[in-house]
């Protein structure tokens, strides 16, 4: 396994406090190491509070306990701002800011994180490129459709070509045909950057075919109650893969966990 | 042969725009039998809403012919008489709860529209309410309960003025999965208690494969039948079914009939 | 928590209002600034007190007129929208004449109106009807025109007659769009109430704040605006209140 | 080529319909003559309504006198109208900041709303002397409010997840509030603006009527007073001509900025 860019260790929130009696913990103790160039992917019941880690992991919201290691640098309960860049963060409905268009959704990134210069505005064309999205440079959100407004949001994550990208349920809002396409989609982009991948999603197939680990998070408070490898070669993951044995396998086996799990 | 329930004579659909004509769907055919669950699956703009809505008398046709119990349904600009609307029920793909009604008065609501009075209907309100065990939140409003509840919401609504036929409109899709496999099998549980005519619309084919006898597939650009697929799958269906290699067949097979309409044109 | 935010969201304000009144009572004191140019907030509530029975008449009528324009507006400017959204051509013709109704400060009819109708009551009422209904029609329209379409086809699948369509399903719809627009019509209405008053007559808050205001008796004008400020709180409480009756649900 | 596409849809949307112009020239029309001949076969008095056309002809025979008036009220309206705009706007940016200053601000600005302002205008001459000029202040105070309120509604209504885009990328309050907050808030702004320009005229006409010496409301008593009934109807068409331009103008401008609404 490659060099671990990313741990979390012990990571813990709760809201409230238990003197008003609303006391509630979403994540109790969760730890995980993340190797370079690896594709890890959450899978877990809606509200388990899986969300919620991938906000910490995100910079988005502090942990109440533990701490993180990134790069071998104790961060501790939350991503400091200087780390941010290295984060890419993907949300579930897209996020799009709708006064902007596809180039300026990406271009506001570049802005705030005072990336100037004339090889990052060619990175806007090349992400946009990567998402298949070049002729929609000057359009707006609500004139593209659900899948390409996630696409948009995808080549957003990348432009200031982060290590890390993390996607939040990317897939959860999009129909099922778009849903497939989309996610061989995520595929590909993982192959061509070479990106380390954290995503969190409820489809059993999606993860499969997507990741190199899966956690299986339990209701609330979120534990991690499985950990996966999933050993299918990436050369093996293709249009195809519904006829891998060792998919199908798989595929009964955590079926099977997460209905458990309900 | 026996009459079909309902038949698509040569179905073509033109939306007029002001600077354009859209060509919705082109040519559609099919014959469904009393008591049948047919799956129509496609890719979202293959125009599969439009034609249950034509079938509803929601839009009209612009050629060919629709029948119900072989009568002429298509109604062109005039609207479709009440006699016929109450052998159908409509289920949308958003739960589409008017929000000022409690859940029970939403489900009541087509008894109101139809004038259907009487104790006999109240009673069935509660029984459907009852037979989805949402008889505890029959005085919620909409916005105080779950996605799941309100699609069930939803379902009963369209069952309570007892019609022959149930149109479903892509109504789980936006489901989480595994509400989604569980309001599947519910489904499927009041289709054979109740055995009503069913046109289920979605764009997931494993959730076609489970539940209908027989599926339409659909392609875009423009919106035409493309393949009909019989499902030779022994009912009743259960969720376990879904890893049986039979069923992985059918769903390559269908994956494959999707797969050579236009992909690349899927945005 | 939960209580703990309550408590916040009702001090705030009134901490902001008793902040403000107590620094105008102090810059007015250390100032030594004139009652006639301006009272302290102090001298004011005194007046309101003191004087009320000689406001008390004219508040009754600058109340009545605009309660009444309101409420006669909100039905005027609710079947107007109502009848102007079922035909679509009625509604591409006419909708740039709601804007300009709107628009058009329709106080500048005062003079005419007067001339027309006297003095009166009626005449007082006219003006702030016309307007106020404008900008409640102008609202509903909005509120009957984005009507989710999934919403109509509801009743259509069921075939639903135009009335029942229009009572269960159009007018709960734009109920909200109403509300914005009846709030601001309340608006309107006190504006322009006072806006006649001043030119008609000698009754009615308006009217009394010229008086006090030409005699210098700058405490008793303030005492009339506070009591104008109070009737439009009143009118602002109802329609809340009714808001909150009438749209018991959420979207 | 699908860029093209698209660009050219969105133009196209924007070409009106012709029964959108049409139909109210008709209706204009209608007006028009029935009004004509209805004014003449009832004989109405002219002091109740003289027909459109001496309306116009006396307007045009009178314009010498009534165009310094007209100027005026035009000059008092734009300039308390543009004060009142960036004043309202800045005030809510200004409560915005803090959300202890919100709660304790928004019933104020609501109060304000609900005065009617013209209420001071006979204390404003008391204050500040007799010089026209400074009917611009009830215009601004008049406006300002509303403009406020529903600026800070715009800005305190900014969805969660809008605001953890912000964080995620590390944005600063500032890159917040001009990036997100503020564009967030733009359709209610014009809002308030178009509101506002209402506010503004029905302002400045009623203290024309109470300051008099000057402008169209103390023009139409004065036409009135020498039953010039024509002409005092030509003024109220002028007054309802500059509060229908401004607003147009506003209109226009908001279609030119806020592109991305449906």
């Amino acid at each position: 396994m490659g060099n671990q860019v990313f741990s979390v260790k012990s990571i813990a929130k709760s809201f409230g406090s238990e003197k008003d009696g609303n006391y509630m913990e979403v994540i109790h103790d969760v730890s995980m190491d993340i190797a370079e160039k690896e594709f890890i992917v959450i899978l877990g019941n809606s509200g388990c509070g899986k969300s919620t880690f991938l906000k910490i992991l995100g910079g988005i919201e502090p942990a109440t306990a533990g701490s993180m290691v990134l790069n071998g640098r104790d961060i501790g309960t939350a991503i400091p701002p200087e780390e941010l860049r290295r984060f890419g963060f993907v949300f579930q409905s897209n996020n799009l800011l709708p006064w902007r268009t596809a180039e300026g959704n990406l271009k506001l990134m570049l802005q705030i994180m005072k990336l100037k210069g004339e090889q990052w505005n060619k990175r806007i064309d090349e992400m946009l490129d990567i998402v298949g999205l070049l002729d929609y440079k000057s359009v707006y959100p609500h004139e593209l459709s659900g899948g390409m407004k996630q696409r948009v949001g995808i080549a957003r994550a990348l432009v200031h070509d982060p290590d890390i990208l993390i996607l939040d349920q990317p897939l959860g809002a999009l129909d099922a045909i778009t849903r497939k396409m989309l996610s061989y989609e995520i595929l590909n982009i993982w192959k061509k950057t070479q990106k380390t991948i954290i995503m969190v999603t409820n489809n059993v197939d999606e993860a499969i075919l997507l990741a190199s680990r899966i956690f299986v998070f339990s209701n609330k408070p979120a534990v991690i109650t499985h950990e996966i490898k999933v050993d299918i070669p990436v050369e093996e993951r293709n249009h195809q893969i519904g006829q891998n044995t060792r998919y199908n396998q798989l595929r009964e086996e955590i079926n099977e966990i997460v209905r458990a799990a309900m | 042969m026996q009459e079909p329930k309902i038949k698509f004579d040569h179905v073509t659909k033109v939306f007029q725009t002001r600077s354009q004509s859209i060509l919705a769907v082109k040519d559609y055919s099919m014959e469904i039998a009393a008591g049948e669950f047919v799956s129509i699956l496609g890719p979202s703009g293959c125009g599969k809403s439009t034609l249950i809505r034509m079938l509803d008398g929601i839009i009209d046709t612009t050629e060919g012919d629709i029948f119900i119990d072989g009568q002429k349904v298509n109604y062109a600009k005039k609207k479709m008489p009440q006699s016929i609307l109450r052998k159908m029920g409509f289920i949308f793909q958003q739960p589409n709860m008017l929000p000022w009604f409690t859940v029970r008065e939403n489900i009541a609501l087509p008894l109101r529209v139809f004038d259907l009075k009487g104790p006999e209907w109240e009673k069935r309100v509660d029984e459907l309410l009852e037979l989805v065990g949402l008889t505890e939140y029959a005085k919620a409003y909409p916005a105080e309960i779950s996605g799941g509840m309100l699609q069930r919401a939803g379902v009963i609504r369209a069952m309570v003025h007892d019609p022959e036929i149930l149109l479903m409109d892509e109504p789980f899709g936006a489901l989480d999965e595994l509400t989604r496999e569980q309001m599947n099998m519910e489904l499927l549980d009041i289709w054979t208690r109740t055995k009503k005519t069913i046109i289920f619309i979605t764009h997931n084919i494993e959730e076609a494969v489970l539940l209908s006898s027989r599926v339409y597939v659909m392609g875009t650009h423009p919106g035409r039948l493309v393949e009909i697929v019989d499902l030779d799958l022994p009912r009743p269906r259960t969720l376990s079914m879904i890893t049986q290699p039979k069923f992985i067949q059918y769903r390559e097979k269908l994956e494959g009939c999707i797969g050579e309409i236009d992909l690349s044109k899927i945005k | 928590m939960k209580k703990k935010n309550k408590l916040i969201s009702f001090l705030a304000p009134v901490v902001s209002f008793l902040l403000i009144f107590s620094l105008w009572e102090i810059a007015c004191t250390v100032n030594e600034v004139p009652t006639w140019f301006l009272p302290k907030p102090t001298e004011i509530f005194r007046s309101m007190v003191v004087d009320f029975p000689e406001f008390w008449p004219h508040i009754l009528v600058t109340f009545e007129v605009v309660l009444m324009g309101f409420l006669i507006a909100i039905p005027v400017g609710l079947l107007l929208a109502s009848l102007v959204t079922s035909f679509p051509l009625v509604n591409a013709a006419l909708s740039p004449y709601i804007t300009f109704l709107v628009t058009t400060p329709l106080i500048s009819l005062i003079p005419l109106l007067m001339l027309m109708m006297g003095f009166g009551l009626n005449m007082r009422i006219t003006t702030v009807v016309i307007q106020s209904f404008a900008v409640i029609n102008m609202n509903a329209c909005t509120g009957f025109n984005n009507v989710p379409t999934i919403r109509r086809e509801l009743m259509q699948s069921m075939g639903a007659d135009p009335i029942k369509t229009y009572l269960k399903m159009t007018l709960p719809s734009a109920a909200s769009d109403i509300f914005t627009g009846v709030r601001l019509a309340a608006i309107f209405a006190t504006t322009t109430c006072i806006s006649v008053e001043y030119n008609a007559g000698n009754t009615g808050l308006g009217s009394q704040i010229i008086k006090y205001s030409q005699y210098l008796k700058t405490t008793q004008s303030f005492a009339c605006i506070f009591y104008v400020t109070i009737i439009g709180l009143i009118m602002y409480g109802l329609i809340s209140f009714a808001q909150k009756k009438i749209i018991s649900w959420k979207e | 080529m699908a860029k093209n596409e698209a660009i050219t849809a969105r133009k196209k949307k924007e070409k009106r319909d012709p029964k959108g112009i049409i139909a109210p020239l008709v209706v204009l029309a209608i007006i028009y003559i029935g009004l004509e001949i209805g004014l003449r076969a009832f004989h109405v008095a002219a002091y109740v309504m003289p027909t459109p056309t001496h309306i116009i002809q006396g307007t045009i025979k009178s314009f010498a006198i009534i165009l310094p008036d007209f100027l005026f009220t035009l000059k008092i309206i734009c300039i308390g109208f543009c004060v009142a705009i960036p004043a309202g706007i800045l005030l809510a940016a200004l409560f915005s900041q803090f959300d202890i200053v919100v709660k304790a601000m928004q019933p104020v600005v609501i109060w304000l709303v609900i005065t009617p302002m013209i209420t001071l205008i006979p204390l404003m001459t008391l204050w500040l002397g007799t010089d026209p000029n400074l009917r611009v202040i009830i215009v601004i105070i008049q406006a300002t409010p509303i403009i406020c309120m529903n600026t800070l509604n715009g800005f305190i209504h900014v969805e969660q997840e809008k605001l953890e885009l912000a964080k995620s990328i590390g944005a600063t309050k500032l890159q917040t509030f001009v990036h997100i907050t503020f564009m967030n808030a733009l359709p209610q702004v014009f809002t308030g603006i178009k509101l506002g320009c209402i506010f503004s005229t029905i302002g400045a006409v009623s203290a024309d009527f109470v300051s008099r010496g000057q402008g169209l409301g103390d023009r139409i008593i004065k036409f009135l007073k020498y039953s010039n009934f024509e002409q005092s109807y030509g003024c109220i068409i002028l007054i309802a001509i500059i509060g229908i331009s401004l607003y147009t103008v506003a209109e226009k401008i908001e279609k030119r900025i806020v592109l991305w609404k449906k």
